[in-house]
């Protein structure tokens, strides 16, 4: 690719931005319009600004295929761990009520909420991410 | 007539989500580009969500965000938008999955519309 | 033209339109919808949950089941990608 | 921690399919084993369900502590609690022959992406079988569904994506219509808890919304258990997929599908509906009836013996289908005893085709020829499970078969009764057509020094492929002569499927 001055400028000032408004729309998502799917989407297009500026290679490099796989199990695992502490605190699975009960703190449940839209965000990061790497990578090598 | 244009003016989101889906199944099932087959796919699942959100509609109703105490307002019904939520991520899921399979199709056989890829698989 | 294409089409169209005419009307406050869980919801969300974003309320805590499934899902797709395109590499 | 055991049945393999993955990572000889384990664990939990549901009745588990209407409920009651254990048991059986036949079959890369998908698909479908909420339903469908495309496009062969591709179309086209008709249901009840539904239906039984949700959603599931018009992607993905894959799909998968099927059917819509409101039973029958003649006819037109046992299921397919068409109590305990029957046979018929090209690499009939003289045990395995294919005594085929033609025969079809038993003659074809190249056909490889022959020295396949295949066999005789106990579990689900009306 053509050295582009503006492009990569753009977005090295811009990818900043889109990653602070991504954490803003999915801690956002209890209070109002967001949530963990949508924040998760806005970041990795951060990521894939990124990509299409620099060129995939030294992206990936940066980023590491291996963490990108890692953030997704560790989405899932924040998600289905939290189920898993409401059952040891006593109550059903996903019943957040059951934690705060048993451990007296107010507002837990809510806190509990943000955790596991935390969980949907990253995994939904990392999943978009590695989506769009391995499609890329395999540029000029078709027949 | 005037009882069909009484029902097309109160029912018109279900009209236009159903044409929605008509062009999308079609594009689904009778083009032989495979990636139109795969953009048919999302027009066809995009309309079933607009089908959804549509009848989350209630007149006058805001987005289902409490407003601060004190505040009354009539909300749309939420339920839809969750479903929908959920839909999209399987919607996109599968067309990465669709779209990763062409790909290799692609690479293997050096073509992409499903005439020509029924001669090269036929040929092997 | 692909007739059958075009039949299997119609045949499908058919059976929608023919399904509209029973639908509550496009924002009709009396929907069966509307006045059944969707109410349910709006008045039980912020004392069961405390969350001001009903629809949050509902993916993360109601429905927060389904909302595990989807995650799942993603991650199936992103497994899948990978196993399908991914050359060398340990996975 | 009984009470939570639903919950646990679905979390813990997804849990411990992240596990595979990251331990995989660390080293690929970890994944096999904690598959297995996890396979396990979730068929001996299927069995304390069961056994739990025999005892006390019906299981209702609230997620999150909600109530139905608002939350997601999982229920289990006998239908699904049959269902399951068998479902589980095949996927055990599908992992213990996975092993040799994936080292064979896929690059060594891919094994550990393979393993996470072969878990998330068997805990897609258990998800399926134990919810309560057909929207949660939708999402199980989906993820099992995802994780099959991609198995089946996970061997080398590039067919193999030409024919996932196939699925994935027709596959979301399936999800599609749900989708649809979960929605034309929304609309007519406000609700998407299947009890709830089933409550709040018969005040609409006359619109035609109503109509539309039950034509959506039963032509999304028979796309998805291939009956027969839209049967279409069914054998290039059997044919195609990976022999441990194809096991899996064709047994564990279509057998939850039908079992969606019956569930929307009967459950959400019940008997009061598609029985008396809209009599469609007869158009089901027409096209049961076609099902199972056509698939048997184009079985016998095959000249591979996988592809020919694909076809084969589309035939069964249309017996299991039959029963709910048929709707009595006779006929119904038939199609769930068939769905055990056929899930064991075909599982054992589908492994033998594993075994014969993981030896030979092939499975077409004109390089089989002779092959029972250097594979006995599998060639005698074959006999046993086409035996009760066609449905000889005392095999559990037979079983199913009598009580479905009983079924038939009580509620005066006379006439598909008769076809029944033609689709039994036409199955003797098609498994006559692999014991006659099997048994009766000089060998071509000793003769001509085995030039097509990949694997010079051909003799029985490895142990652990060999096993689960004769104990499939076995079970196709054993529960066949001990069918009684089967039918204590089967006639209360029956009751519950018909207790609508």
């Amino acid at each position: 690719m053509k050295e582009n001055v503006v492009i990569r400028t753009v977005s090295r000032i811009s990818v900043p931005f889109i990653q602070v408004f991504a954490l803003y729309v999915i801690v956002h998502g209890a209070v109002g319009a967001g949530g963990g799917f949508q924040g998760g989407v806005v970041f990795a297009a951060s990521f894939i600004l990124m990509f299409i500026a620099f060129g995939l290679s030294g992206v990936e490099k940066r980023l590491g295929k291996k963490w990108l796989m890692i953030y997704s199990v560790i989405g899932v695992a924040i998600y289905a761990g939290i189920g898993f502490l409401c059952l040891a605190a006593g109550g059903n699975y996903l019943e957040y009520g059951a934690v705060e009960s048993a451990l007296g703190v107010a507002h837990l449940h809510g806190y509990q909420i943000d955790a596991v839209e935390m969980g949907i965000g990253i995994t939904v990061m990392a999943v978009m991410v590695s989506i769009i790497s391995d499609m890329s990578d395999r540029g000029g090598e078709s027949p | 007539m005037e009882a069909v244009f009484e029902v097309f003016l109160s029912h018109y989101n279900y009209w236009m989500a159903i044409i929605l889906i008509m062009i999308g199944f079609y594009a689904l099932i009778a083009k032989g580009n495979l990636v139109k087959k795969l953009i048919g796919l999302n027009i066809f699942q995009t309309a079933i969500f607009l089908f959804y959100i549509s009848l989350a509609e209630v007149e006058g109703g805001i987005a289902p965000i409490y407003l601060p105490e004190g505040m009354e307002a009539v909300y749309v019904n939420p339920i839809p938008h969750v479903l929908i939520l959920t839909a999209i991520v399987v919607g996109v899921s599968v067309t990465a999955v669709g779209l990763a399979l062409i790909v290799r199709i692609y690479e293997e056989y050096g073509v992409i519309d499903e005439a020509g890829l029924l001669k090269v698989v036929k040929r092997r | 033209m692909n007739v059958k294409a075009l039949l299997a089409v119609l045949f499908i169209g058919v059976v929608l339109f023919w399904a509209v005419e029973d639908m509550p009307a496009f924002g009709d406050p009396e929907a069966p919808a509307t006045c059944y869980t969707g109410k349910l919801y709006i008045d039980l969300a912020l004392q069961d949950v405390g969350v001001e974003n009903i629809v949050t309320a509902i993916l993360a805590s109601y429905r927060g089941f389904d909302t595990l499934g989807e995650t799942v899902v993603i991650f199936t797709a992103g497994i899948s990608v990978a196993l399908l395109l991914r050359r060398g590499g340990r996975l | 921690m009984i009470e939570h055991l639903p919950v646990i049945l679905i979390t813990v393999p997804i849990l411990s399919a992240l596990l595979i993955l990251l331990l995989g990572w660390h080293d690929r000889r970890f994944c096999y084993p904690i598959t297995l384990a996890t396979i396990l664990f979730q068929f001996v939990g299927g069995i304390a369900l069961l056994i739990e549901v025999m005892r006390q009745g019906t299981i209702h588990y609230h997620i999150g502590g909600w109530a139905p209407p608002l939350g997601i409920e999982f229920v289990i009651d006998t239908f699904n609690g049959y269902i399951l254990p068998i479902i589980l048991f095949l996927a055990v059986a599908a992992a213990v022959y996975a092993r040799r036949s994936v080292e064979n079959e896929i690059e060594p890369e891919k094994i550990v992406s393979f393993y996470v998908l072969f878990q998330l698909l068997v805990t897609g479908l258990v998800g399926m079988t134990i919810t309560g909420d057909i929207f949660n339903l939708y999402v199980f469908l989906e993820i099992s569904s995802i994780a099959a495309y991609t198995l089946i496009a996970s061997t080398r062969r590039p067919r193999a994506c030409v024919a996932a591709l196939n699925y994935l179309i027709l596959g979301s086209i399936a999800g599609g219509f749900v989708l649809l008709g979960i929605g034309n249901l929304y609309v007519a009840t406000g609700t998407l808890n299947m009890a709830d539904i089933a409550r709040l239906l018969p005040a609409s039984y006359g619109l035609a919304t109503v109509h539309t949700a039950f034509l959506l959603l039963v032509i999304g599931f028979s796309i998805k258990v291939a009956l027969f018009p839209l049967h279409l992607w069914l054998p290039d993905a059997y044919t195609e997929a990976p022999s441990a894959v194809t096991v899996l799909i064709s047994t564990v998968m279509a057998k939850v599908s039908v079992y969606a099927m019956f569930r929307v059917v009967f459950s959400v819509f019940t008997t009061a509906y598609f029985v008396e409101t809209v009599p469609v039973t007869e158009l089901i029958l027409l096209i049961a009836a076609v099902a199972i003649v056509a698939g048997a006819v184009l079985a016998i037109a095959q000249d591979d013996l996988k592809r020919m046992l694909a076809y084969s299921s589309v035939s069964q397919i249309g017996y299991i289908v039959f029963a709910l068409g048929v709707a009595n109590q006779v006929a119904l305990e038939g199609g769930l005893l068939h769905i055990l029957g056929h899930a064991v046979m075909k599982g054992c018929l589908f492994m033998v085709a594993g075994v014969i090209i993981y030896r030979l690499g092939t499975s077409r009939f004109s390089d089989l020829k002779g092959v029972a003289a250097t594979m006995p045990v599998t060639c005698a395995t074959f006999a046993l499970a086409g035996a009760s294919m066609i449905g000889v005594p005392p095999t559990i085929g037979f079983a199913s078969k009598y009580y479905l033609v009983m079924g038939a025969l009580e509620a005066g079809y006379w006439v598909y009764a008769a076809v029944l038993l033609a689709g039994s003659l036409l199955a003797v074809g098609y498994i006559w057509r692999f014991i006659e190249v099997a048994y009766f056909s000089a060998s071509s490889h000793h003769e001509d020094g085995g030039d097509h022959c990949p694997a010079p020295a051909v003799r029985e396949a490895p142990l652990s492929m060999l096993v689960p295949m004769v104990v499939l066999g076995f079970l196709c005789l054993l529960l066949g002569i001990f069918v009684e106990p089967i039918m204590e579990i089967v006639s209360p689900a029956v009751s519950l499927l018909l207790g609508g009306a």
